[in-house]
């Protein structure tokens, strides 16, 4: 997702261009102009099918909001479920507001940073209201709400990764920084026009900006946090804990997946002219390829290794897929998606097995999809886009993924020095439905 | 005489099995029973399962267990019956425990013993 | 969501203004005609972008019944899940079939009026064949596809009230009544160019005419029908009957969530100008301000009040801060939809337990979400919309909560007195699923 | 769905018209030319329309795919739901890389054919990068999208009707020839422009081609399978094995309503012109109509045949009223669509029982539903478009069917002759997701 | 002598009468009960359903199970107060049978028989 | 004499002690046994939850059941094991009850008592 400004140059070419007619037509202009006022042609058309981009995107992307609900409902155990769901639906929320509050001007500051490249605009709320301005060629409303929705699926990942047993507040204090500051500014370095855009790193729907940064605040917040009660034995034996839900948790990744068609795709910015429509449309069917390409080697793979097919490697993989090809969807062909999406399949496989034997208790596997999957697509973009140089990825990743590891960091130790993080035991041993909320999911169904 | 001994027979079988056993008691005269679907533990259980790449074993094999309140009388018959129509000679077929019952009463009416099964 | 007049206007003054071209330019402009005839320019692009909004708009909405039946499945207990689905699915179809054969047109009469302002055609099929009248600005069957689906939502509203208690086929008869006359009437006073349309009533997207309507046939619904058996005991305890699925309510919620852009969105009634399609953009990010403020402000309350967070509640408060916004979803600032929908969570966590006080059985909060929200948001509207004022507002929501109130509260008592309305008491303990359908919605898992 | 010439046609005939204009116009045009580069108005709209009919149709259809997962995981007993999850997402999969491979270019040649108007070019995977062709009309990234999911749909019938009984490996390789092989032939007939779209056959968006086909394939399937262990007993009763999940088949009945407004809409091919914005729009209400009329047809007839509504049989007919329209979206009245889709519903309550006594065991319904539903959608054609004639429509729907009932039915043949399609008789009572997966989807609440 | 003997009661009752029950032996002095899901197979079995146009005969209907043990001198009341609180006089209200116990334990105090209660 | 005595031994346990148990058990020779989930009433009963602001009692707390077979030999130590194993000092730990089996059988083999365990 390049940074805004692109549209707004274009629409001002064009100003100009007109402007430089030769005067005798300056009339006929003119008079076309008064007929034009009347008839549709007359309406920049462009402006319309750019914002109707940014809606349309915008929704599919909420729509991963819920994806990521159902996901991570389905692959805690019963005893969690009510506690993962609140935490969704409040995140998604509180990451409106903060968006809203500071958010989005610390991401956009346009000319008005703080500290230039770095920080954008403190605590100034974004106003959408007035008339359309014709020079960005798009709505701004249609823009904050789309923006906003990638804001939100930052915390969407974290949430995953920490289930089952970080209590409701912290996390939610952690989401309010994340969706308010953290995100915002690591963003604006790229999409605000800030130093890593200078240098020329390239995400355009944000394998790193996006999936990279809410990994590496789900890293940091697990390491601190520390693995769920009896996931590894003292023998260092790995003790399962099979999610509660599959249909749940495979109906969050078809979610998932259709999101993204709007997270990869309106990310092109634009749809106002014949290549930009095209280019749309490469999007949608290169982020399809990526998806079923990492769905399906993953498949094979688990079957391979294990002699038997994991549902839950095989929505992962389509996860990981479709992170791998989110940096770069663009510009490779319908088989560069297929191979990048594949290997982010095999990340999968490699990784999930790997974050245990470190005792890193990552409940949906987000860092192995988010993180890995994220740096995988991102050092991938040189391959297919020309301006993109391996070193300038690997350098715009390491200082996102830096910046996240340790402010993210830092919030969690705070959190747990003061209010702490983790419920008591006993809670833990009960579920936290019961336990912190009082309301269990399927109070019918589980019997303890 | 009549009525005054009750047995209580506790059986664990294996769960397709239900539906087969059910007929064979009720054709040589069981009235009623109760069914609970319950996880056994015993020799046929311990195989390893794999989660997302990490073994685990698992201990307990689902079984469905039956319990069925009859007179003296009829109690071998039961016992006989369930141990041919719930055997398949594979390990896990289950058990089978008679205990004494001391009296048995039916709610609706509040006969006893026999008349209560 | 004002008259589609609106637009038939601005494509005529369109035309008009051709007519009033200087004749030496005529000419010019028929050539002009001719090329434009050939290129694609030529295409009045506003009917297609209107008609596309009606469309996209159309499928978000339709796809609200669906999380309205996931919503009322989750809340239910599992003994009732199976009617409750079976229900939302016939409603929805029920609507379909009756908005065609007379609901369309006794709420669109045009001209023809029955008695005008008040009741439109009665008995008149909606058609939409034949070719497109651009006059209108839009296609006759987007629509009507669109606004299908907010009839069929108003039937929607009342199923969940009145769950776990009302046989199928009285509760289909209602919707037979509802769909094709109720709702139509009353919505004609207002979409129709009706009286209250014509007195300077506002409601944008229908806060108050779809939310409110039947949120008061509910509210009659529950009060003649009585409340489940065992909700409350002689000792005037009120006795919780948890549901039975959360992760089910809140998959609902999120639906019903991404369906509101559809619903408040496509109001707009036009995406043809850049005006337009700004507006489109106001009230997509107004609406998930409101949402989001809605679920915060409920789970603070319900965390300051109940010492631990009611999901349940936060569901009911995005929802009651989307029905906020919609009467005037375009006017306000975004701050001003953030606090019009966080009144709406508040509203939410006092009548909930006030309902239970008067022994109004709301099985899934539809009408502190639904009717009491739809009277805020109703009632808010002045605070941004000019022209509007709090006692029209006030009379037009007076005057649609009491036709609605009475004539489905008549309905109510017929169906009652002829073919009964309840179960018996037997099957209600036994749950309708099995008593009443024979069909168990989760035979395997509930142990009766 | 019509051969996508049609757009390319339309476009020319535009160039030329521009080539026409008089001398001296030219210049005028060229000036207009220039300023026009400048200013949106310049833009081919209609490339732009139509590129996004396909996007939007595309993911619409692509959520089919989670609408199939749901109602088959639904419909499955709770010990096969993982396998079916796993086969829905995989074969996805599969069909998205097939298609991609060999299948488009199979399906459409252009003039490449191998055998003129029956098979067309094997083994060409499908390119879309480069400069958007204007002269085709479209985007051609967003028409293999949006074919790709057709392909896919097609896949999704088979794997419901043969449920719980096969293995997955067999299962795969069968979609492996299905989605790369015997679906792009025998579609290319028609929409490839072979021989039966010569002969005059009529099929807008599918009812034989995709639906039929795939009704056909599983059809083949289940007989050479046979029923599920126990489904039909030696004295020849019926044992019903009743869904787990209710909710989750209504949810992806729900899903897949509104998926097929992109399924029928979409196959319009075009939005760019008023007269193409109006079919779209009457292809969704019609669409929704019969999806109506099927489910109020089978739940008034279940009440008078069983005594009760039964939910399974509403779903199957809102489907099957949507199978049944698919032929012909466009060209019927509301009240057409409404008679059409509502003998879906009874073919539902006639089928459904007959498939039992002839001991054909179709776990979800996909052979009423997709098979028979599309043969009356097919011949309902000719009541309302002109130019079609019930004999071809026979023709068409026999060669089809004929087609892929033997060539799928070899492929099954060879797969239980090698491999096996079968799990043991104690692994399939077992269920397979134990059996074969080692993976249950509900492990903490069914009790074997 | 005083705590000696303890029995087991074990009752199959109708689901929607647990509470009720449960609150009317908490009058008579039962400290203590475990409840257990089952399915039921008696006189009340057998009706038919249909499911997709298939006729099919539902052999179990769900029940309630109550194990609850005390000392002898409370039995009776105990059966008597189950008795006459599960009563419906339909068809199905179920069966209580009564079983003699060795001992009881408390595992928290390692108390035994009557104290265990 | 051998193999003549057979105990069944019935406890309530709090659910995440099942494995702890379970282990504990094996180690002193148990060889299989019978587990069900079942709704608790006791002492530890009755804390009160709140649903849309609506007080209520919860009485019943999820626990587990075991069932073992034994010969009367094994008997005390299994209690004893329990006990032990299953104590967390806090209320509800659960209880333990000892009955008198008749005799026991192996449906796939059919040997009895002892041999059957
Ligand atoms: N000692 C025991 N006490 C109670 N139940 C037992 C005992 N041993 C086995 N069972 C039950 O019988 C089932 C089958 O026993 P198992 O030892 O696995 O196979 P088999 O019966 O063929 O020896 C177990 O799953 C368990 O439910
Ligand atoms: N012989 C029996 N052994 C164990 N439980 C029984 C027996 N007979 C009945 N039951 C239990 O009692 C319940 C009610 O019995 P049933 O014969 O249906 O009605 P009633 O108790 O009115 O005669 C059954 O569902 C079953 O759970
Ligand atoms: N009289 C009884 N009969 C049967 N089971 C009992 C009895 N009393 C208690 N239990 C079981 O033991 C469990 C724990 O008992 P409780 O009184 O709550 O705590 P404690 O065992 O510490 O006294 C209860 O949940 C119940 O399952």
């Amino acid at each position: 997702m390049n940074t805004p400004m692109k549209l707004a140059g274009l629409a001002t070419l064009g100003a100009s261009l007109f402007a430089s007619l030769p005067a005798w037509a300056q009339d006929a202009t003119a008079e076309a102009a008064e007929v034009v006022a009347a008839a549709p042609a007359a309406v920049d058309n462009a402006f319309i099918f750019n914002t109707l981009l940014f809606l349309i995107g915008g929704f599919l992307v909420f729509w991963m909001a819920a994806g990521f609900a159902m996901l991570e409902a389905g692959l805690v155990r019963s005893k969690n479920v009510t506690m993962q769901l609140t935490k969704n639906i409040a995140l998604f929320a509180i990451a409106s507001l903060m968006y809203w509050i500071v958010g989005y001007n610390l991401m956009y500051p346009g000319d008005a940073w703080t500290m230039t490249g770095y920080v954008g605009q403190l605590f100034s709320a974004k106003t959408i209201g007035g008339d359309p301005d014709l020079a960005t060629g798009y709505s701004a409303g249609s823009d904050f709400f789309f923006q906003l929705m990638f804001c939100a699926t930052t915390a969407s990942i974290v949430s995953g990764t920490l289930a089952e047993r970080i209590k409701l507040w912290p996390f939610l204090i952690f989401t309010v920084v994340l969706t308010g500051f953290l995100y915002p500014i690591e963003a604006s370095w790229q999409w605000g026009g800030g130093w890593l855009s200078e240098a020329g790193f390239s995400d355009f729907a944000g394998s790193t900006l996006v999936h990279a940064a809410g990994g590496f605040a789900a890293l940091s917040g697990a390491l601190i946090l520390g693995p769920r009660l009896g996931k590894y034995t003292k023998e260092g034996r790995v003790n399962p804990m099979p999610g509660s839900n599959l249909a749940l948790a495979t109906l969050g990744t078809f979610v998932l997946w259709l999101g993204w068609f709007g997270f990869n795709g309106a990310s092109q910015l634009a749809l106002g002219t014949e290549v930009d429509a095209n280019a749309v449309s490469i999007i949608f069917a290169n982020t399809n390829m990526a998806a079923s390409a990492g769905a399906v080697v993953a498949m094979i793979l688990s079957q391979l290794i294990y002699k038997k097919v994991d549902l839950t490697m095989v929505l992962n993989g389509a996860l990981a897929g479709l992170v791998s090809i989110t940096a770069g969807p663009l510009d490779p062909s319908l088989f560069g998606a297929v191979w990048i999406g594949g290997i982010g399949g095999v990340i999968v496989l490699v990784v999930v097995p790997l974050l245990d034997k470190l005792k890193i208790d990552d409940v949906v596997g987000a860092i192995p999809v988010h993180l890995v999957a994220g740096f995988w697509g991102t050092m991938a973009v040189p391959f297919y886009t020309d301006g993109t140089s391996f070193g300038m990825q690997f350098v715009g990743f390491a200082a996102i993924g830096l910046f996240m590891f340790v402010t993210s960091g830092i919030v969690w130790v705070v959190l747990k020095s003061t209010m702490g993080l983790r419920p008591t035991q006993e809670d833990e041993m009960m579920g936290l439905d019961k336990a912190e909320l009082g309301l269990e999911a399927y109070p019918e169904f589980t019997k303890g | 005489m009549k009525g005054k001994d009750v047995k209580l027979i506790i059986a664990a079988i294996k769960p397709f099995k239900l539906e087969e056993v059910r007929e064979a008691l009720t054709t040589i005269g069981v009235r009623g029973m109760m069914v609970t679907e319950i996880k056994g533990f015993g020799s046929q259980s311990g195989h390893t399962e794999i989660y997302r790449g990490a073994e685990y074993a698992v201990n307990f094999v689902p079984k469905v267990r039956l319990e069925i309140v009859v007179s003296d009388s009829l109690a071998d018959a039961v016992v006989e019956t369930i141990r041919t129509t719930a055997k398949t000679d594979k390990i896990g077929d289950g058990k089978i425990f008679v205990l004494d019952v001391q009296h048995a009463v039916r709610v609706r009416t509040g006969e006893i013993n026999d008349d209560a099964l």
